[in-house]
């Protein structure tokens, strides 16, 4: 391309990122930031710090600063409605990475598959205690803060699936999303049920927090107490290595980042998208179980 | 007083400046070893702000202070108690939540020899040794936001003779003291100047200055302008030279008493501080009601003011019953009110002057139509108490927090004045106040009943209660014991009630 | 030994008005923080040029007003010497409470909702600290928790969220219309301010607020009753709430128990940094105007220059200390010529008598 | 026990719930759970104890869920990058030392007001431990650092123990030293104090550096739970340390200090959010009945309490 060409020639594309505090969204940002410069498009990035109201306004700022298509990974997704609505008001298209939509009208969205995640967990866990030898019946579940639609889609995916196991879920107590109170949740399930033999985490931070108050009370999280977490976040991987967690549900943020770009380009040359869930509009991104047998493969 | 006896503090060319206002300028003064020096002034003359610089509070912008050959520089509190000045503030400075003995000592709190912890038996041992030099009993364990504004000076004077200074300065000590509490404090400042000590006294009450003081320095709007012996010096020269003219005496004159009864007590009861009480005031009528500190003369003028509730009695206010449940009640039936405690129930620090005055009556500087505040209004009222009570302010929105006492005292005597009608309830209208605001003041008092209003009044300056009241009435342990009218007025009959248990009862005339 | 002075000057005539004249110190109180924001706006043209853009200035403003509504009810929460915590749940509550109104009888009813919601939680507030005397500070902390509870309670199933096709309603306007360029949230901030003023600079309710602020046990033997203030400037935080709300809700269209964590910080230190003090007595709401103002500004700024937001806090703080330690170097050289003493030290001349 | 109650009037609703909840569960009287409770109430209660001062100073400082994450994150990248373990938690304590000397600094030499102050540097801390991070989690796998939550001396877990010192140390300088009836002058009235030639600018200081600390240390209780440290921990922190101290009726005017009452306060909280979790009660339902049941314990209080005389004095410090 020319280097003298016009401004406006260049694509530019405005990524909103949830919060880039979180490891997770800083491999998504980079997924997304590296497929927009390798077309030689234009790169601008807002960060919503976990807030709902810097969310409208930044991802309405990006459309404002004239981008030509917005990708968005919503820190509210009840929230996307005021700034689809400026967008198509600018014909601007947009892409919604993760979290989920909040059922107002984006081009498309690429999810992991959480239900399917949660199902994964629960089979690996099934499967687990019954390779440990262990013969008890009752699992428990920490969900993350209640207004998270995915962790609950997670949550409701383990629990369909555990239960048609056989299993029963005596506990189902929220940890808000955070290490400090998963392990704090972790203990209070240890006193009231010493006996479950899985928990289910609907994050890393507050799973492998709960493996390290079951180690804390003297237990293994991987042979007597199975704990499975989702997004294998470095510490998850870690700590699997170490026994100090029995397995996570793995999402890839990066290759999610990459994904929206492409869908972008599809959907800024109005060629037709291809969906895995034509209704909601949804393309899945896969997850993966990740344990001790596999942990090596994950970069 | 021995002329020749050393000099312990010299204090030379002191300027201090307040933001828009010169407090003292170029000001002179020293005081001796073995000498009670008194320092009067009118309200707002510099004398607290003179004070203040000795204790470390505030900073000298000209001027030097030597004590003996040293000169003096303190930066801060600490600097004032180590070179051995003890200062007793005008305004208290005490810690609610903690005891009187830990108030007396804060600082110095001795420590346990074993257990290396506060020793509280010592403490409280030296607190009680302290009061019992000063002739009164005080538990040091109680906490200091339960006493009443009289204990709480004597914890302040408690504090400043604990330090054991070479210097103790007092800054109106026996503002809020009763007159045996006033007795026994002067007995206290010639021990002191006995021990060799050199005492700084500030003082409105001239007769407490000529019993104790040996010299005396005069103070006008922040100058020197006298300094002499006070064997010398008359009570009316002293007057003249601190507010440059003569000034008359507090005398009643009579005449304006009416008929109609606008205030009626008949055996009221409040909690255990008032018992069974019952007193008339009639339109124009001025009553006074004496008795010792704690006797119940706050409950009484709350109870009329509606901030305490009856349990058992009635009252009317100009026949009709009389309830009022809130001071709001009271105001709108017309009864104005003045609170003893100057800072911490009276003013309102962050407010205007303007504000201050208008406080109560804010439906009356309203606009009409709109009921929006009307400052022009509001400022008209300022200016006529301005006049009325030549209260010294900048102007109108001068926050009444930098106002002398004695100024501060005026505005809430103005606002106490706004419900305007029936009946004033005064605690203490003078306290603190100086000797040409006081007579403006009784003045003011005199001309209010002239257009009829009945004068409640609360004063523990039996020269003011005897002398502007038509008729006292004497309290003790909540209880009348003495109703005093015309030539049974005097402060024999006014201590004896209150002190020793004799009841006198005058016949009442009309 | 008497000594008269000779040098006496004429009594000072009493009644002469002296040129009243504001200190610098009262001037600041009111409009220090106006002036700090007004200097940033004339720097910040320098740094970011996008800052001036139409777009911008209306986004800028636009997402300040729900914070400065509230921020105008709390200054007199705050001039009375208390403080709402609760805000936060306030809004949260408030904001579910209105879409469910909405859904149901459209936009009146959301509106009415919006003002009946937050009067309810300020009225709650206020029988709590005026009936059972429980002291603001606490009785707001756990009513925190209490609205932040209520509105999980009523959003169990997913956030409450204004549905995409309600994108031409009236409702949708309040957070979006803009009126001859100017947002209307804002417009409506400004009405709101406006009113704030007359009500507290002008009013008896208002002088009794601040009298009571300054000093409740004077206030009482001036007639003003505890009771009524704090019934008073609750219910006003709840009323800010409830129009903070609808300007909210209308630009983010949806809300749930955890909308805007951690409001109630922001909103006193709004309120605070524009130079009310904490201790009650003494109020400006056009310095809370101005530092809702400043902080906005100052994060569209920072935002828009890309500025990671691990080092946005930083800047941020600095700036309140910033901005305060003006205020609190005044008074700390209130001490009489201190202050003056300080610059002669800096310029290296000595005024002190003391090293003479 | 009418002494007791007296004194600590939060003993009777904890009795009441300890009650509710033996009747209405029955893993909440076990041995494991009991432990459970005291040690997460040990834990908060540490902060707690010197937010107690700091309270009856007339002051708050709301920084101290921020010096949590940061002392995590010191403690654990030090651990990483070789530094010895007992040396990397003294730097932590020291961190928090530091952040407690600039509040201090910056209220007392600066005169901002500590609200403002100490939300400034809720904010800078946060933001120093994020971008120091970068947001990546620093993972460690320490037996050092666990002893602090794992150990038992005595039997007694560790955590118990310290608060049990924590508690006995801040009674005793309440109570018994003249440092802790300074803080109470300076709460009950911060002029007097200045008046009475106490050094008042040392005072704050030192609780302000009393608070950082005690931050730090929570923050090492929580990376020793969970073996790291990030810029996201202790979110929020700084409510539950004062509610604790407000809940057990230290005056938020300043002057007065309640040590047991903080102590029973950190107790309560616990009990009731343990008991709603042995409950299984939905998360929308555990908030409105934390914070009822705060506002029911605190009018309780209130209306017990005798309306005491107006103070002659009282300065209120923000
Ligand atoms: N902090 C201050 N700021 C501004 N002006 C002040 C301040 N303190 C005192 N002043 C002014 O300084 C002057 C002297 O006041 P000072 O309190 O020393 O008088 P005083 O002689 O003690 O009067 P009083 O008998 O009423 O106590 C007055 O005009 C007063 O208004
Ligand atoms: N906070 C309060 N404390 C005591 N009295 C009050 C208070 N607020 C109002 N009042 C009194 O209640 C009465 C009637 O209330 P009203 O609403 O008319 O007040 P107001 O004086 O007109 O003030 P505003 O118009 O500012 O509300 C008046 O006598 C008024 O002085
Ligand atoms: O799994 C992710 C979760 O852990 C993160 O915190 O938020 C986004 C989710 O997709
Ligand atoms: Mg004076
Ligand atoms: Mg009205």
């Amino acid at each position: 391309t020319d280097p003298n060409a016009p401004k406006d020639d260049k694509v530019v594309v405005g990524f909103s990122v949830y919060d880039m505090q979180y490891e997770f969204f800083q491999k998504m940002e980079k997924g997304t930031r590296e497929a927009v410069t390798a077309k030689g498009w234009e790169f601008k990035l807002h960060d919503e710090k976990s807030d709902e109201n810097e969310m409208v306004t930044g991802a309405q700022a990006l459309i404002d600063s004239g981008v030509d298509v917005l990708i968005i990974s919503p820190f509210k997704p009840s929230a996307l409605g005021p700034i689809i609505a400026k967008a198509k008001a600018k014909g601007v298209p947009v892409i919604v990475d993760d979290i989920g939509g909040g059922g107002a009208p984006y081009d498309a969205i690429v999810i992991s598959d959480n239900s399917g995640g949660g199902k994964l967990a629960a089979e690996y866990m099934a499967k687990q205690i019954a390779a440990n030898g262990k013969t008890g019946k009752n699992v428990a579940s920490i969900t993350c803060e209640p207004s998270a639609v995915y962790a609950a889609r997670r949550n409701a995916g383990f629990k369909e699936a555990i239960e048609k196991a056989g299993f029963k879920v005596v506990a189902e107590l929220s940890g808000n999303s955070k290490a400090e109170e998963g392990y704090k949740v972790m203990k209070d399930i240890l006193a009231k049920n010493p006996d479950v033999a899985g928990v289910f985490a609907c994050n890393d931070p507050m799973g492998v927090a709960a493996a390290n108050a079951i180690k804390d009370a003297g237990k293994s999280p991987v042979k007597d107490i199975v704990a499975v977490g989702f997004n294998a976040d470095p510490e998850a991987l870690t700590a699997i290595k170490a026994d100090g967690l029995a397995a996570t549900v793995a999402q890839d943020p990066t290759a999610m980042g990459a994904l929206t770009v492409k869908l972008a380009e599809q959907a800024l040359n109005k060629t037709a998208i291809t969906f895995d869930n034509a209704a909601e509009r949804e393309v899945y991104n896969p997850v993966q179980l990740i344990s001790k047998d596999n942990v090596d493969t994950v970069k | 007083m021995p002329a020749e006896s050393p000099v312990l503090l010299h204090v030379d060319r002191l300027t201090v400046e307040f933001p828009g206002v010169r407090a003292l300028d170029g000001v002179h003064f020293d005081v001796r070893a073995g000498e009670v020096h008194a320092l009067v002034g009118e309200n707002g003359a510099g004398k607290s702000t003179l004070l203040k610089v000795l204790g470390g509070l505030h900073r000298p912008a000209a001027g030097e202070i030597r004590l003996g050959e040293r000169r003096y520089r303190p930066r801060r509190p600490a600097d004032a108690l180590h070179a051995g000045i003890a200062v007793i503030y005008q305004e208290f400075n005490l810690y609610p939540d903690l005891t009187v003995a830990e108030n007396v000592f804060s600082g110095r709190e001795p420590y346990h020899r074993l257990t290396r912890g506060i020793d509280y038996a010592e403490l409280n041992r030296r607190t009680a040794q302290l009061f019992g030099t000063l002739g009164v009993h005080l538990d040091p364990a109680r906490t200091v936001g339960s006493l009443t504004v009289s204990e709480q000076q004597l914890v302040e004077i408690a504090k400043a003779l604990s330090v054991d200074g070479r210097i103790i300065v007092m800054d109106e000590p026996t503002a809020a003291l009763s007159a045996d509490e006033v007795t026994r404090l002067l007995d206290v400042v010639r021990r002191l100047r006995a021990e060799g000590r050199g005492v700084v006294y500030v003082s409105h009450r001239l007769d407490e200055v000529f019993a104790v003081a040996d010299r005396v320095t005069v103070l006008r709007d922040g100058r020197h302008v006298h300094t002499g012996d006070l064997a010398e010096t008359s009570q009316e020269d002293l007057v003249r030279l601190m507010v440059g003219r003569d000034v008359s005496a507090a005398t009643r004159r009579t005449g304006a008493v009416r008929d109609d009864v606008v205030l009626d007590l008949d055996q009221v009861s409040a909690g255990r501080q008032l018992r069974e009480v019952s007193l008339r005031v009639r339109a124009g009528e001025i009553v006074g009601i004496g008795g010792v500190a704690g006797a119940g003369q706050p409950e009484l003028s709350q109870v009329v003011f509606g901030a305490l509730g009856v349990d058992t009695g009635a009252m009317t206010l100009d026949g009709r019953t009389y309830r009022p449940s809130t001071p709001a009640d009271a105001m709108a039936a017309g009864v104005g009110f003045l609170h003893e405690d100057r800072k911490s129930s009276g003013i309102l620090p962050d407010l205007s002057v303007r504000d201050n005055l208008t406080v109560s009556v804010l439906h009356r500087v309203r606009a009409a139509l709109t009921r929006l505040l009307s400052p022009a209004a509001q400022t008209a009222v300022f200016a006529e108490h301005r006049q009325r009570l030549a209260i010294r302010a900048t102007g109108p929105g001068q926050l009444i927090g930098q106002l002398s006492g004695g100024n501060q005292q005026k505005v809430l005597f103005g606002r106490a004045l706004a419900p305007g009608g029936r009946l004033l309830v005064l605690n203490e209208p003078t306290r603190g106040v100086d000797i040409g605001a006081k007579m403006e003041i009784h003045q003011l008092i005199d001309e209010v009943t002239a257009a009829g209003t009945a004068v409640l009044m609360i004063s523990s300056d039996l020269p003011e209660l005897l002398g502007v009241s038509d008729r006292v009435y004497v309290l003790a342990a909540g209880r009348i014991v003495g109703h005093l009218t015309g030539d049974d007025r005097t402060e024999e009959n006014v201590i004896a009630c209150a002190t020793t248990g004799r009841r006198v009862f005058s016949e009442v005339a009309a | 030994m008497t000594t008269t002075d000779t040098r006496t000057a004429a009594p000072e005539p009493v009644l002469a008005d002296r040129a009243e004249r504001p200190s610098l110190g009262r001037l600041w109180d009111t409009w220090g923080i106006t002036a700090i924001l007004l200097l940033l706006l004339a720097l910040t043209p320098l740094v970011a040029p996008g800052f001036l853009q139409l777009e911008n200035l209306q986004s800028v403003l636009r997402e300040s007003a729900y914070l400065g509504i509230v921020a105008a009810g709390m200054t007199f929460a705050i001039a009375a010497g208390a403080f709402d915590l609760s805000v936060g749940g306030q809004l949260a509550l408030v904001s579910v409470v209105t879409l469910l109104a909405y859904g149901a009888g459209g936009t009146p009813a959301a509106v009415g909702a919006a003002i009946a919601t937050g009067l309810a939680c300020g009225l709650v507030n206020a029988g709590l600290i005026t009936k059972l005397r429980v002291p603001p500070f606490v009785a707001t902390l756990g009513t925190l928790f209490v609205f932040r509870g209520v509105a999980y309670i009523l959003t169990q199933d997913g956030p409450q969220t204004l549905p995409y096709d309600q994108i031409g309603s009236p409702f949708v306007k309040i957070g979006g219309l803009n009126v001859a360029g100017v947002p209307l949230p804002f417009v409506i901030m400004l009405v709101v301010y406006a009113a704030a003023w007359v009500l507290l600079r002008r009013t008896a309710t208002g002088r009794r607020v601040l009298a009571y602020g300054s000093s409740p046990a004077a206030a009482r033997f001036c007639g003003i009753s505890a009771g009524r203030i704090q019934l008073f400037v609750f219910a006003l935080v709840g009323l800010s709430v409830g129009i903070a709300a609808l300007t909210y809700i209308t630009r983010v269209w949806t809300a749930d128990g955890s909308a805007q964590d951690g409001f109630e910080l922001k909103v006193i230190a709004a309120v605070v940094l524009g130079g009310t003090s904490l201790k009650g007595g003494k109020a400006t709401l056009i310095g809370t105007f101005s530092a809702v103002l400043l902080v906005s500004v100052l994060n569209d700024v920072l935002v828009g220059q890309g500025v990671p937001s691990a080092y946005q806090r930083i800047v941020l703080g600095c700036v309140l200390i910033v901005a305060l330690t003006v205020d609190g170097l005044r008074t700390r050289f209130a001490v009489p010529g201190s202050l003056r003493r300080a610059v002669a030290g800096l310029a290296g001349r000595s005024t002190d008598p003391d090293s003479a | 026990m009418t002494g007791l109650l007296r004194r600590a009037p939060l003993a009777l609703p904890l009795l009441g719930v300890a009650v509710a909840l033996a009747l209405t569960t029955d893993s909440f009287l076990t041995g494991g759970n009991l432990e459970n409770v005291l040690v997460a109430a040990a834990i908060v209660a540490i902060p707690g104890l010197a937010m107690t001062l700091c309270l009856a100073m007339g002051e708050f400082d709301l920084s101290i869920g921020s010096t949590v994450s940061l002392a995590g994150v010191v403690c654990c990248s030090a651990i990483i990058d070789g530094v010895p373990a007992p040396l990397a938690m003294l730097l932590a304590l020291a961190a928090g030392a530091l952040v407690g000397l600039a509040n201090g600094l910056v209220v007392t030499k600066l005169g901002v007001t500590p609200f403002i102050a100490t939300l400034a540097t809720l904010v800078i801390v946060r933001g120093l431990s994020l971008a120091y991070t970068d947001g990546h989690d620093q993972i460690v796998s320490s037996a050092t650092l666990k002893y602090l939550v794992g150990g038992r001396p005595l039997g007694v877990p560790m955590p118990i123990l310290l608060a049990v010192v924590a508690g006995a140390l801040a009674w005793w300088t309440v109570n018994r030293t003249r440092f802790g009836r300074w803080v109470c002058a300076v709460g009950s009235h911060r002029e007097a104090a200045r008046v009475s030639g106490l050094p008042v600018d040392r005072i704050r200081i030192a609780v302000y550096v009393l608070v950082g600390m005690s931050g730090g240390l929570w923050g090492l209780l929580i990376s020793s739970q969970l073996q790291k440290g990030n810029g996201q921990l202790g979110l929020g922190f700084e409510l539950d340390a004062i509610t604790v101290v407000v809940l057990g009726g230290t005056a938020l005017l300043g002057g007065r200090a309640s040590v047991l009452g903080t102590v029973l306060g950190a107790v309560l909280i616990e009990t009731i959010r343990n008991g709603l979790n042995l409950l299984n009660t939905p998360p929308a339902y555990q908030r409105i009945s934390v914070g009822l049941l705060l506002v029911t314990a605190l009018a309780l209080l209130a209306l017990r309490r005798t309306p005491a005389p107006a103070p002659a004095v009282r300065e209120v410090t923000a």
